[in-house]
Parts: structure tokens; sequence; C-alpha cells
């Protein structure tokens, strides 16, 4: 890898046969946070990307290590910030498996509610950040305005609006709001409404067409070498969705297809995430009428212990697959702790997708990539 | 002395000590951006002649034209923001030797046929229409063999523009993915 | 009634009865040019609360509207704020080209509103080029940017001017193709010519389809040459982060962006002038009355409001479209909209030799 | 055939261009369609979620009484060690000896608002409360003790 003296000394001066290097980031408009993206030029094409770590790395798998089972789920929602109720659950899941727990019907059903509500927020602010890479700033705003409907029900069931903390082991914190269901319903007839406006302002517009359209292909097999999942490796026409292949909580009970696009480029990664958000709308749908009645929250010892062993949960999140590895010495925090987080191996395809393609490529490649900062470098 | 006079002087000036520090500038970014402002004081000079068909056009093709391309070649060579190594005294002083030469027949030549008398003649004032119609005139004085020559000229140079431009037509369609290489990995 | 055409000619008047020609003359310089700089500050002020005020209704927010009673001293505030700043010059730049090339952005702005018709009889410089002197100064706004880009020495500068210089010189082709129409239906480079032109019609209505194809040819080209987006590769925010003026802050920066808004004047003026009969009224046909009406409306408000009517149609293009990438915005102009202009001025040639527009 | 194809994809080009301008356009023209927010004029009519998680807080009747029993169930809980609670034995008038609080330190600087005290709590002696405007000048001043001065704990909590 790079260090530090190296970066300095290839940055001042002009590379070698009129290269140039352009430091992208840390404090870079396009990279939505701070990832520093070493880019080598020529003229306007690139030929090279590495990708630099570190900016916002605060350990949270250490941290964990010194936190209690109910404790350390909390931390992750600081990972992916924008998908934190998944993250959420699939920590749950894995003290629920260690500790086979009974996790009553309603709360599994209110989980993938909120899963999904959390995927198509999620998605929203991805679309609209996407336009913005590609200088439309007007998305983004009716985006937010249907994404708000989602924290705000976030926010009368869960009390927060990004960083929730609902999920506990084995169920939920407290029970749904009263008023969640009816907010839902008005939430799904407002975004099927305004989904059409995307479609106006973004998806059929020629020019973004035309920036999306054949750029950073990536290929099938390149996608399962990298180990991408998620959309990424959807676009490319790779069937990962760990909700149909490992279903958790409610979704082996729902109907909804894996939507799959075998074009491998921006294009491709882009509708594979709008036609997820409907997706999203149909899980919902099938269940916001039908949330059994009974306990939210299972019967658990008052201290979690998780047996001596390994334990494995994967769950998908809005970004892919994301993987909790804990390994137990039989007490009551983790003996060492992995999240296998979507966003790092999406992040190492950058490289071999944008090289070659110009500048403004670059970004409508890192846009459908759909990278969070915080989930690479946790 | 009045205001036209000196705004001649104004001019000129403008225009020979931009000249100046052109050849003399020892980076060549500055030096390009001198020879502009000494080509816009001749076009300023036009004005002040009243022939502005000529000064627009004066700008269009030097300013606007081959400066632009004197900047953006030397955007594409990798030293530009260095200082250039002064000349050779040798040099130097033959570059004067021909400065001073070509000064001397110059003036010699407008003393012989003119002086420097000042021709104060009816303006000199065409319409546009006339212009256009001098340049496609076939008549004495019309210009449109001239014309034609400069059409061919620019014709050649954009057919070579094209065949330089024009890359390969294999390595624009090499990176599409094989669509039949899709892996299911369903467990 | 009070028009400008008076006021200007009691001031000539006055001013040639009071005092001898040169210093009238001199006087009157004096006048245009504050006029002219108040023109700028005011339209700088203007423009960018329209545009911020625009972008807010399209993104369904408010916009400014916290200094002053809706806003409206919201630039004036931004404008002190930007006098204020320190104008940072950086260590390794090269200092006279740097601290030069706003000027040189600015100075440009500048002699392109000479020509420009404001309202009857109220022009600066009727210049029997007009038209050709306004494309042949705008080609010199190029060289601004190309400066401020390589006396930075910052790699995004440099980016973005190298960008900023081939997108205008591509894009004037177009623009001139589109103005060249109007030129060959009347004959005439002189703004006055041109506006006179269409005292019975603006050139978009009586020219039929083909001056219709040159206006909408004419509005994509300018925005490409002014930068603005879905154009705006020069200060690419996502990719350059600011482009060219990167390194710009303070009075300096705001000088490229006043250069901005009053390039959108201009073009938008010219725009205004070629295709919608400048300050001329809208009159139909044979209906005297309603055409009396409109007479009655100062040839100056007419302008006004045609110029801002398309300032609006750009800004609106703004809010709406993404990014075009380099090498689609050069394929847009080369496969495009140039070959679409050749064939249209092919045509507007025929119509005003056959002599079948109104 | 090449000409067809030219003009056919001039004209979808424009019409999709035309159509994100209508809905542009469409938003630009209906005022009522604006989502703003006026912060700090709207406080009075300004509605949070009655769950919000702003703080924590410990409710106290209207005898000045509360319920914590002081039994640091939430400190435990806590994974940030934001809740200290200091305890202290209070005489009951039967002269036997009391546990009681004497302060519960809550440092809102260090706290996650993770809602995991409140969770714990047997005797639902805190809970959160939807404030959420905490800017103060001084860190010292998000140092808060809870319980209120000569606050006793409620008859019958044990």
């Amino acid at each position: 890898m790079y260090n530090q003296t190296e970066i300095i000394k290839d940055t001042t001066d002009l590379g070698p046969e009129g290269e140039l290097i352009v430091n992208m980031g840390p404090q870079h408009p396009a990279t939505h946070g701070v990832l520093h993206l070493v880019v080598t030029l020529n003229g306007e094409t690139i030929k090279k990307i590495e990708p630099h770590l570190g900016y916002i790395h605060r350990s949270i798998e250490k941290m964990c290590e010194s936190l209690t089972y109910r404790q350390f789920i909390y931390v992750t929602s600081r990972m992916d910030y924008l998908s934190s109720h998944i993250n959420n659950t699939a920590c749950a899941l894995l003290v629920e498996k260690g500790m086979q727990i009974e996790v009553p019907e309603r709360a599994k059903v209110v989980r993938t509610i909120l899963n999904e509500l959390t995927r198509i927020a999620s998605h929203e602010l991805w679309i609209g950040a996407m336009a913005m890479d590609l200088g439309a700033f007007t998305p983004f705003f009716y985006a937010f305005r249907e994404r708000e409907m989602i924290t705000d029900i976030m926010e009368d069931t869960c009390g927060a609006r990004l960083t929730m903390n609902y999920i506990v082991p084995g169920g939920l914190m407290y029970d749904i709001h009263p008023e969640f269901q009816t907010k839902v319903k008005a939430f799904i007839k407002q975004f099927k409404e305004k989904v059409t406006e995307y479609e106006d302002l973004v998806t059929g517009n020629v020019i973004f067409q035309s920036r999306t359209k054949g750029v950073g292909i990536l290929t099938a097999s390149d996608a399962i070498s990298y180990g991408c999942t998620g959309p990424v490796a959807r676009g490319s026409g790779v069937n990962c969705d760990i909700r149909k292949i490992a279903p958790y909580d409610a979704y082996d009970r729902v109907e909804f297809d894996e939507i799959i696009e075998t074009a491998g480029d921006s294009f491709a990664r882009y509708m594979v995430r709008v036609k997820e958000m409907n997706q999203s709308i149909r899980i919902i749908e099938q269940l916001i009428d039908n949330i059994p009645e009974g306990d939210f929250v299972g019967k658990t010892k008052n201290v979690l212990k998780l047996a001596k062993g390994e334990f494995y949960q994967r769950v998908e999140t809005a970004r892919g697959e994301l993987g909790v590895y804990i390994v137990s010495e039989g007490g009551t925090t983790p003996h060492r702790i992995k999240f296998r987080s979507p966003g790092f191996s999406n992040l190492s395809v950058l490289n071999h997708i944008a090289k070659g393609s110009k500048i403004g490529d670059l970004m409508a490649t890192m846009g459908t990539l759909d990278l969070v900062i915080p989930d690479i470098d946790r | 002395m009045n205001i036209s006079s000196i705004l001649f002087y104004a001019i000129s000036a403008l225009i020979l000590g931009a000249g100046i520090l052109a050849v003399t500038s020892v980076k060549i970014f500055r030096a390009a951006i001198w020879l502009l402002f000494s080509l816009i004081g001749i076009a300023a000079l036009y004005f002040w002649m009243q022939v502005e068909f000529i000064a627009a056009i004066q700008i269009v093709v030097y300013v606007g034209g081959i400066v632009v391309l004197i900047i953006f070649s030397i955007f594409l060579t990798q030293h530009s923001g260095k200082e250039m190594n002064s000349p050779a005294r040798s040099k130097k002083i033959f570059s004067a030797l021909a400065a001073l030469f070509g000064t001397a027949f110059v003036h010699n030549l407008i003393v012989h046929y003119e002086g420097f008398a000042f021709n104060s003649a009816k303006p000199f004032n065409p319409s546009v229409a006339e212009i256009g119609t001098q340049m496609l005139s076939t008549t004495s004085y019309g210009f449109i063999l001239p014309f034609e020559v400069v059409s061919m000229l620019l014709l050649a140079a954009m057919v070579g523009c094209i065949v330089i431009a024009m890359r390969p037509a294999n390595t624009i369609n090499s990176e599409i993915p094989n669509s039949t290489t899709l892996v299911n990995n369903k467990d | 009634m009070l028009s400008l055409e008076s006021i200007t000619k009691t001031t000539q008047d006055w001013l040639f009865a009071k005092f001898s020609p040169q210093i009238a003359l001199t006087i009157e310089c004096v006048i245009v040019i504050l006029l002219a700089i108040t023109l700028f500050a005011v339209l700088g002020l203007v423009l960018v609360l329209l545009e911020r005020k625009v972008a807010a209704r399209i993104q369904i927010r408010l916009g400014p509207n916290r200094v002053g009673p809706g806003g409206i001293f919201q630039t004036a505030a931004d404008t002190l704020k930007l006098i204020m700043k320190e104008g940072l010059t950086p260590d390794a730049a090269d200092k006279f080209l740097f601290n030069l090339a706003p000027f040189i952005v600015m100075m440009v702005a500048m002699l392109l509103l000479a020509p420009i018709a404001f309202a009857k009889n109220f022009q600066i410089w009727d210049i029997n080029i007009g038209v050709l002197y306004i494309s042949s100064v705008s080609s010199l706004s190029v060289i601004g940017i190309l400066m401020a880009g390589w006396a930075s020495n910052n790699k995004y500068s440099l980016l973005g001017a190298m960008r900023s210089g081939a997108q205008i010189v591509s894009y004037e082709l177009s623009a001139g193709f589109a103005v060249l129409t109007i030129v060959v239906l009347t004959g005439s480079l002189q703004i006055s010519d041109i506006v006179a032109a269409q005292e019975n019609g603006w050139w978009l209505f009586k020219g039929h389809i083909p001056v219709i194809i040159a206006f909408v040819l004419y509005i994509i080209a300018v925005t490409a040459e002014t930068n603005r987006a879905p154009f705006d590769l020069a200060e690419a925010e996502s990719e350059l982060t600011a482009g060219f003026h990167t390194e710009y802050s303070g009075m300096k920066f705001a000088l490229f962006f006043l250069a901005e808004y009053i390039n959108i004047f201009i073009v938008c003026a010219i725009g205004a002038t070629l295709f919608l009969g400048g300050w001329m009224p809208l009159h139909i046909g044979h209906w005297e009355n309603f055409n009396h009406v409109m007479d009655y409306i100062p040839s100056s408000v007419w302008f006004m409001v045609k110029t801002f009517f398309l300032i609006f149609l750009i800004m609106w293009f703004r809010w709406t479209f993404p990014r075009l990438r380099v090498d689609q915005l050069l394929n847009l102009e080369w496969k495009y909209l140039l070959p679409i202009s050749l064939f249209n001025l092919l045509l507007v040639t025929v119509i005003a030799i056959m002599g079948w527009y109104f | 055939m090449f000409l067809k194809d030219y003009i056919s994809e001039v004209y979808n080009g424009v019409s999709s261009l035309l159509k994100g301008m209508r809905k542009t356009g469409y938003y630009f023209t209906h005022s009522k369609e604006i989502i703003t927010e006026q912060y700090p004029d709207n406080r009075a009519t300004l509605k949070l979620a009655d769950r919000f998680k702003g703080e924590v807080v410990m409710p106290h009747d209207e005898n000045n009484e509360h319920t914590c029993t002081g039994c640091t169930a939430c400190e435990l809980a806590c994974p940030n060690g934001t809740i200290k609670i200091i305890t202290k034995f209070d005489i009951t008038p039967e002269g036997k000896k009391k546990k009681a609080i004497d302060a519960f330190i809550y440092r809102l600087e260090m706290c996650t608002l993770c809602n995991l005290c409140v969770a714990a709590c047997p005797s639902d002696a805190i809970k959160m409360a939807p404030n959420f405007e905490h800017s103060v000048f001084d860190r010292s001043k998000l140092t808060k003790i809870l319980n209120n001065p000569g606050s006793k704990i409620k008859e019958g909590i044990e």
C-alpha cells in the first residue's frame, strides 16, 4: 500500500509521461464523506485510482468487544448509518441465533417492515445524491421529501430519525406507535404518486442515460471475484439477495422479486435500486395489514451470554450483504467481532471499473456504487 | 495634440510594450499573454482608425483563435510553469540586429512611398454588405480567388484534423461485458 | 410620456449647450461609465437573488428570506461578506496573472455591454458591425478563464480551464451560426437595423420554423458559452470542486461570479434583440387597438421583460438537467448542433432570397 | 436508416428534456408544494414525536418525589458510562436505614440516546424527553443532576 510520504511526494509534481495525479478527497463534494482517492490522470482519462481509508476509523469492532450483547447493537447503527435498522437487525439475529431466543411473530413482521422502510429511505437518499453527483440538484429535494416521511415514521415509532437502536435481542425495544400503520399507508400512497417524478427527471432524461449507460461496466465474474454484493452485483447479473438466499425475519412469507439487471453498467445499478424500492413497497404492502397481535419481545434472560463458539449471520442491507461474525468465549461480551461490510468490497472494484474512463464517469460510477464511508471505514 | 492622437500614442505604446515583454519574458505562458495584449492593441488601433470590421476580424482570428491555440499547446507541454533559460548572448545580439534591420527596412519603405504624411481624405467607412460583395466578386480587386484558396486550405486542415483525431475502431467496443458469463450463486 | 430616449436627448442637448464639445463628450463618457457600473452592480445583486429564488421554488424550498423582506438584501449581505474576506493568492501561483484574470473576465463583460440597445435610441455605441463585435469580443472571455486556471497552479483549475476553453471555442460556432440566420434575414450587422427590421413582428414569429430552430440552438449554445448547467463542466463541483476558480476567494471570486451573471444577462439581451425584437413592443398583424395598447408600455420595459424571460429559461435549465460529460459536450456540438445549424442557415438563406418570410 | 435514427434520437432526447422541465415548471408554479419548515419561527407549532429520544430526564411528581431507588441498573446498562449514581442512606421515621440516591449524574455530552437505561430501569424512574435544543456555551453545563434538590423517593417503591 501507499505510505504517507509517498502521497506527498507524488502529488506535488507531475508524474512520469505527463500523468497528472489528483487527490480527490478527503474533502471533495463527490466523495460523500472522507474518502480519499488518489487518481492518476492522463488528460481527462483515468489511469489508476487508489482509495485511501482511515479518515473516519473509529475501531467499532474493537469497541464492540468491550460491550455486552445488549449494548453493542447501538454501535452498529454508526457503521452504515443509512441502513442502521438493518445493521441492528443483523446483530440481534446473531444473538438470537446464538442463544436460541424465540422471537415473537409481531416483532419479526415489524422488523421486516422497518428494514424495508430503511431500504427505501437509503435508496431515496442515494438517488438524490447520485443525481447531485451528475449535476442535477433538484431531484435531491424531491427524494428527501419522501425520505422525510419515512424518518417521521421512524421518529414516531423508534424515537430517532437516523440511529434508531429500536431492535433488541429477542424482538423490539417497545411496541409500534398506534399510528404506525396509517402513516406507512400514507407514505406508500405518496411514494407511488411521486415515484414517476424520478422517471421524468432522472431515469428517462437523455443526459442522465448517456452519462450512465455503458459507464463503469462490471462483469458478473468480476463482481464475484471482488466480493461485490447488493445492487452492485445484481446490476451485473449475479443473484445474491440474502433475503431470497437465506431468508430471515418475515422474508420467507412475503412475495417479492429479486431485481437483476445484466448490463453491469452504472445505469443497470441505478435501475436495480429504483426497482428495488418498488419491491420494498410490495413487501410492506403485504405485511402492513397483517401485523400479528402478541408480544413484541420474546423472553430473554437478564444477562445475555453466548455459548462458546463462532457465530455468523448475514443480512441484506441497502448496500449489499452485511455479515456479522462473533467468536464467543462464553462470556457476556464477544471475544472477537468482525463485520463484513458491503461497502468495502464494492469500493474495491472502483479502480477496476473506472480505469480508462473520464473523470465525469468516475462520479457516475462512484455514485452507483453507493458508498457510505463510515461503513467502509468502520 | 488632441484626444485622438493621445489615444493613438497610448495604443501604440501598449502594442510595442506588450510586444517587447512578449519576446523578453522568461515564462512561456506569460509570453503568450503579452502577445495577446499586443494583438488586442492592434485591434484597438483598427478601431481607432474606424475600420471596425477589420478590428473585429483581428480579434476573432488572432485573439480568439490563434492565441487560444497557443495557450492550449502550452498547456499540453509539460513544463509550462518553469522559467526558460535565458538565450545565449550571441543569439540576443543577432535578434536585436534583426529587429533593428527590420525596423529600418520598414521605415525606409514608408518614407520612400508615402512618407508619414497624414492623409485627411474622407473617412474610409464601407458597409458590411459592400465588404461581402467585394469578397465574392470576380471583377478587378475582387477577392474570390484568395477566398476560395483559403477555403481549400481550411478544408485540407479539417480533413487532416479528423484523420488525426480518429482512433482505431477496435478500441471502442472492447470493454462491453459478455452477458453469457452470468453466474448464479444460489445456495 | 417619460422615456429614456427623451432623458438622454435633453441631457445631451444641455451638455452641448453648456460646455465645449470635447468636455461635453468627456462628461458623457463619465456618465456612461457610471451608469454601466451601476447596472453591473444592480444586475449582479438582482440576478443572484433571482437565481436563488428560482432554484428554491423549483426545489420546493422558500429560498433566502431572512435578510430584508423576502430576503431581498441577501445578495447585498453576501457581497459585503465577500468584500470583507481576504483575497488569498496561493504561494505557488503566477501572482500577476492570477490577479489579472478576474479583471479580464470582468472587462470583457463590460465591453460587451456597448452595442446593446436597452430601449429606443438608448444605446452606448451603435456600431455598424454590432453582432460581429459581440461575437468577437465574447471570444476574449475564454482567455481570462484559461489564465485563471493556469495561474492558480492547481490541477482542478487547470482541468477546468482546459474544459472551458474547448467548450467555449466549439460552442461559439453554433452560436455564431444562429446569429448569422438573423443577419441573413436582416441583411445588416447593426443592432439598431436588426431591431428596426422587427417592427411588424419578431423574427421568432416571422421567420418560420428555421428561425425557431436557430433560437433553440442559440439558447443551447449560449448556455454552454456562459458555462451554465448542464454545460458547467468548467466548474463542475462534483468533479473539479470549483474548476477554474477553485483558488479564488473574496472579491476576486466575486468578480468571476458577477461576470458569470453579467454574461448571462448579455447573451440573453442579445437573444432578445435578435429573436424577440429587442425593445419592440408586441404587435399582432392588424389588431390596431391591441398594438396601440402595447405601444404604451415603455420600450425599456419590453426589453427587460424579454431578457429576463430568457434568463429565467436558462435558470430553469440549470435546475432541471444533469451535467454532460466532457466528450458528450463536444459530441453534442460537433455531431448535432453544428450540422443542424449549418443546414438551418442554408434553409434561412433560401427563405431570405425567396422572400418567404412575413 | 441513418437519417431517420438521427432525427428520432434528437426527438426523443428533446422530449425527455421537456418532460423534466415540465415537472420542475410544475413545482415552480405551485407554491403550496413548498415543504420548508422555518424552524426557529415555528417553535410554537413544532410537534415532536412523543417518543423522541432527546435526553434522559427523571420525572418528579407534585410532592417533589421520584421513583428512583438507586439500584444502578441504568448505570450498568449504559454502554458509554453516561450515568453515575451516588447513593446515600436515609433514616426512615421508623429508624431504619434506607438506600436512596444522593445524586443521579447524567452526562449528556457522552450520551448516545440509545434508550438502554430507560429499558433497564425496573421502577420507570427515568424516561426520554423530546428536547433537542441542547447547545450551551460551556461543556460543563451538559453534566446534569437529574434528581431535584430535596427530592425524595415515592412511598412504596422498593
